[in-house]
């Protein structure tokens, strides 16, 4: 949704940009902050589709206790994006279903053969 | 192996209120929390909190959050972050993995003050993205500075959802309805006085009937309902918000204490099902104690102070204090607490807690 | 319950679905687990074990602690198959 | 004339199956179970359907025709009843040399079979190191099944038929009249019948001794995992080299080295891994550190590219034998009313024809009455755990 870079409370923001990726687009944010922070910030609400239902789902519980926030990031499938702390250049990607464990194992696989 | 006088489980305020309580003793506690920072739910508070001054009256979560853990590195507790315990095996062996390592600790006590989680609610449309627990909304905020939405309906009346609502505004957005099947607000008056002074409709002896859009929350149903809370036909009132947060209570944490083999019993006023403990904290398994939220979920300053019960309760165990001592130790956190639990839901909480104890054989 | 309420949102089970188990019988969490899957998921039932031992009280008029804990198995949170291998090893050496 | 009453002692897969045969032949059934449904090994187990498990005759006979059985329940139910085939791992040369043997066997009763080597492997276990896994025993006819759903299934069909379930019903003791049984003791009051069915698993021990009917029957732990979702690294199911170690260590095992490796991968993709390990007590269900690590680091010593593939859940049961390989099936001598069907080697492949069985043994014909199965035998090589 936005940034609050002034708070009644906690002041200024002075945290240091960083730019991650999203679905291979840049989206921007702060050191210290979540994946799940910097996409809905971004406005970005879906973080994967489920398996059976295919039905989108974003942040939940927000404290990795859920997994309904699970997405792609650096290519590691099932990966809780609120509690995952953001690093300039990751790339993060919408999960669709069990992730692409299925075609990495395959391809773990298929290399031997 | 080497072997901690004590294993704290979790780095909230009472975890850190056992480590610091072993180690004032003279003991080596191991503070072991699954965050990147102990603290637990403390640095998300930006409220002022009451009490006496010993809970820090008047001083705001997160600052009590630094205090703490400047507290905990003058005692020099050792503390394991990014730490997260998967398994508790016999003879105190705690089981965790730490990035992608394996770690394992073994204590001839073990304090678990593992917090509490959020109650879900069901509705048609509450996987929709734009629904999610306050807490969630909180963290956003409060720890990232992340507004996650603009216009927001608030499910529930307790202190979360009030606070909740209200840090929303204060973070810049706009708090449509607060809503609570309830006939009366469940949280403390002051907080809800505040929300209502900002001109927050607070909507007593309401529910959510759904909430609808497409790929995203776009608006959301609610409707009245009677005295058995069942919907009152004809009374549903569409409001367009971006977000839901529900806020519908917090359940114990107790998946370790039940791996632990800990005995439970039901008190409603904590949070549902605890793991039986005396006064002291200690379960129905010798040497493994709870503190805090895990134990029966109340409030940060009664979990520091809890937390403190248990650390005094192992190093005694250890054989760190004397029996004088820790009756001595006991008698102050307990008048403390007992301050605490007073007042109109304090009162209700010490009931409970009492019968938590009785159930202990106390 | 004409509109789909999901249940246990990592399997994706609604109320429904639920409902059927415990009119078919199923009376412990386990047993509505071990119908439907709810609670078999990612998060192992953290999310949705309250909501299924309510529907379970008010349909058989006992007490919710009749149906809470429930059963509650290692691990606490997924753990790699790796760090598993590594833990008996760990805990011969300790830490550090 | 009034039915003839069976009490059906034990609710696992043999119990609520019998339950549902009885019930549906006519009989006026109530199933006794100490806890839950299915919470022990039933419930504890991967579901592995085996045609090379045991190459006797009698057993051969229980598979196929539950095979069918289970084949015809599918067309209607769900009950996630496959015949992907399954693979035994051949590690070593010995192994090759019991594989041949094993396929000569399996020709005799017309079960087809493959001894696949090298790449070859990759066909069936996608996800395994072939530096370590030489060649599998490869057999189409091997499946797997919803363990849950399908005890779940013959309950319902019991329920339908008149049958009565009771759970948290502990049988704590017998009336009898001399050698005959005429009610069986619970805290939830006594329960008359004219015949009482022992297929309380791993308690079926105990029930027997209640009854004066010694029933040898010993314990191993097996401890099981089920990981997240994943790719295919399994087609149908697998069990480790160790069958290969001859019927004797596999089926009875030797002290308290770890047994057989087996893993079936579910429908949703989540492999469901299971070791059993050493001797132990009917009613110790403790995870052992030693025994999650023991698994886990089997598992990705044969398939590494799970190494960081996440186990959502644990969990240990105790699963029965007896130490010569043969089960209990048959009336006491001193309890002439009571029918004990337990300690059959992978109950679950052939559960549905041991509750036909059962229900002829009933009406006074059974192939399986046999003295080499009776309940009163003496057990070579018997490790008395709990006497």
């Amino acid at each position: 949704m936005q940034y609050v870079s002034d708070h009644p409370i906690l002041g200024k923001g002075e945290a240091k940009e960083l730019t991650i990726f999203f679905d291979g687009k840049p989206v921007k944010g702060y050191e210290g902050q979540t994946v799940a922070a910097i996409l809905m910030e971004n406005g970005v609400r879906t973080f994967r589709y489920t398996a059976k239902r295919r039905e989108p789902r974003g942040l939940y519980c927000g404290i990795g206790q859920c997994t309904d926030c699970i997405m792609i990031i650096d290519g590691v499938p099932n990966t809780k994006a609120c509690m995952t702390f953001a690093k300039e250049g990751m790339r993060t990607e919408t999960q669709h279903g069990n992730g692409k464990t299925v075609d990495a194992g395959r391809e773990n696989a298929d290399e031997r053969v | 192996m080497k072997e901690y006088d004590a294993i704290v489980i979790g780095g909230g305020p009472a975890g850190l209120g056992a480590a610091i309580e072993v180690a004032k003793a003279g003991g080596h506690p191991v503070l072991i929390d699954e965050n990147a920072r102990p603290g637990g739910q403390l640095f998300k508070q930006i409220h002022k909190f009451f009490g006496s001054r010993e809970h820090y009256a008047g001083t705001r979560g997160f600052a009590i959050g630094e205090k703490l853990l400047q507290e905990a590195e003058d005692e020099k507790v050792e503390v394991q972050l990014n730490t997260r315990v998967w398994g508790i095996f016999p003879d105190h062996i705690v089981t965790a993995v730490s990035g992608k390592e394996a770690v394992c600790f073994r204590g001839k006590t073990i304090i678990l003050a593992a917090g509490a989680s959020e109650n879900s609610l069901s509705f048609p449309g509450c996987t929709l993205p734009g629904v999610m627990m306050a807490g969630a909304a909180q963290t956003m905020m409060n720890l990232y500075r992340t507004l996650p939405g603009k216009e927001i309906l608030m499910i529930g009346s307790g202190n979360v959802g009030l606070i909740v609502a209200y840090q929303l505004m204060q973070a810049g957005a706009h708090v449509k309805m607060l809503i609570d099947a309830a006939a009366e607000t469940n949280g403390y008056e002051v907080h809800a006085a505040k929300i209502k002074r900002a001109g927050v409709p607070i909507r007593l002896g309401h529910t959510i009937v759904r909430a609808e859009g497409n790929g995203r929350v776009e608006s959301a149903v609610i409707c009245k309902v009677d005295a058995a809370f069942h919907p009152v036909p004809g009374t549903e009132e569409k409001i367009d918000v971006d977000t839901v947060c529900v806020a519908v209570g917090l359940s114990p944490r107790v998946e370790l204490s039940a791996l632990a083999g800990c005995r439970f019993t039901w008190a409603g006023a904590l949070g549902g099902q605890v793991p039986v403990h005396t006064s002291g904290m200690e379960t129905t398994v010798p040497g493994i104690y709870v503190a805090g939220d895990g134990a029966g979920t109340e409030e940060a300053s009664t979990a520091l102070d809890q937390g403190r019960m248990a650390g005094v309760s192992a190093a005694h165990r250890c054989g760190l204090l004397s029996d004088l001592r820790e009756a001595e130790e006991h008698r102050k956190i307990q008048e403390r607490l007992d301050m605490l639990r007073s007042g109109q839901f304090g009162e209700k909480r010490k009931s409970a807690e009492q019968a938590v104890w009785k159930a202990a054989g106390e | 319950m004409d509109e789909e309420k999901i249940i246990c949102r990592c399997e994706e089970v609604t109320e429904k679905e639920i409902m059927q188990a415990i009119e078919g019988g199923a009376r412990s969490l386990d047993e509505v687990k071990k119908r439907t899957r709810a609670g078999m998921g990612y998060c192992q039932g953290k999310t949705c074990k309250k909501l299924i031992a309510r529907m379970l009280s008010s349909y058989t008029g006992e007490p919710m602690e009749k149906f809470l804990p429930g059963s509650i198995r290692m691990p606490v949170g997924p753990v790699s198959l790796s760090v598993l291998a590594a833990s008996e090893e760990a805990a011969k050496e300790g830490t550090k | 004339m009034a039915a003839e009453k069976a009490v059906v002692i034990g609710g696992g897969i043999i119990g609520n199956a019998c339950a549902a045969y009885l019930a549906e032949g006519g009989f006026s059934v109530a199933l006794l179970e100490r806890k839950e449904l299915a919470c022990a090994a039933s419930g504890g187990n991967v579901g592995q359907i085996s045609v090379i498990d045991r190459a006797e005759p009698w057993h051969m006979r229980l598979t196929l025709n539950s095979l069918k059985t289970y084949r015809e329940i599918s067309e209607k139910e769900d009950l996630e009843f496959s015949q992907d085939g399954g693979s035994i791992l051949i590690e070593n040369d010995d192994d090759f040399e019991q594989a041949e043997k094993l396929q000569e066997e399996m020709k005799t009763f017309d079960v087809p079979s493959e001894i696949l080597e090298g790449n070859d492997v990759l066909r069936y276990l996608p996800g395994a190191d072939l530096s370590l896994v030489k060649g599998i025993f490869y057999c189409p006819w091997e499946g797997s099944i919803n363990p849950l759903k399908t005890v779940m299934y013959f309950r319902d069909r019991a329920v339908r038929a008149g049958a009565e379930i009771r759970e948290y019903c502990p049988v704590e003791s017998f009336r009898k009249e001399g050698s005959v049984i005429r009610s069986a003791h619970t805290p939830e009051g006594d329960f008359e019948a004219d015949y009482f069915i022992n297929c309380a698993g791993s308690w079926a021990s105990r029930i027997g001794k209640m009854a004066g009917v010694p029933t040898r029957l010993s314990w191993r732990r097996g401890t099981a995992m089920i990981t997240q979702p994943i790719p295919v690294i399994a087609r149908g199911q697998m069990c480790g080299h160790a069958l290969f170690g001859g019927t004797s260590e596999v089926i009875g095992g030797n002290g308290s080295e770890l047994i057989s490796l087996g893993l079936v991968q579910t429908k949703d993709g989540g492999v469901l891994i299971a070791q059993a390990t050493k001797y132990t007590d009917a009613d110790d269900k403790d995870i052992t550190l030693s025994g999650v690590s023991g698994v886990a680091a089997g598992f990705i010593r044969h398939f590494p590219c799970c190494r960081d593939t996440e186990i959502l859940r644990m969990w240990s049961a105790v699963t029965p034998f007896s130490d010569d390989g043969n089960p209990f099936f048959g009336f006491g001598k001193n309890a002439v009313n009571l029918l004990t069907a337990a300690g059959f080697k992978g109950a679950f492949t052939t559960s549905p024809e041991i509750a036909r069985e059962t229900v002829r043994a009933l009406k006074g014909h059974s192939e399986l009455f046999d003295s080499k199965f009776s309940p009163d035998r003496e057990v070579r090589g018997y490790h008395a755990v709990c006497e």
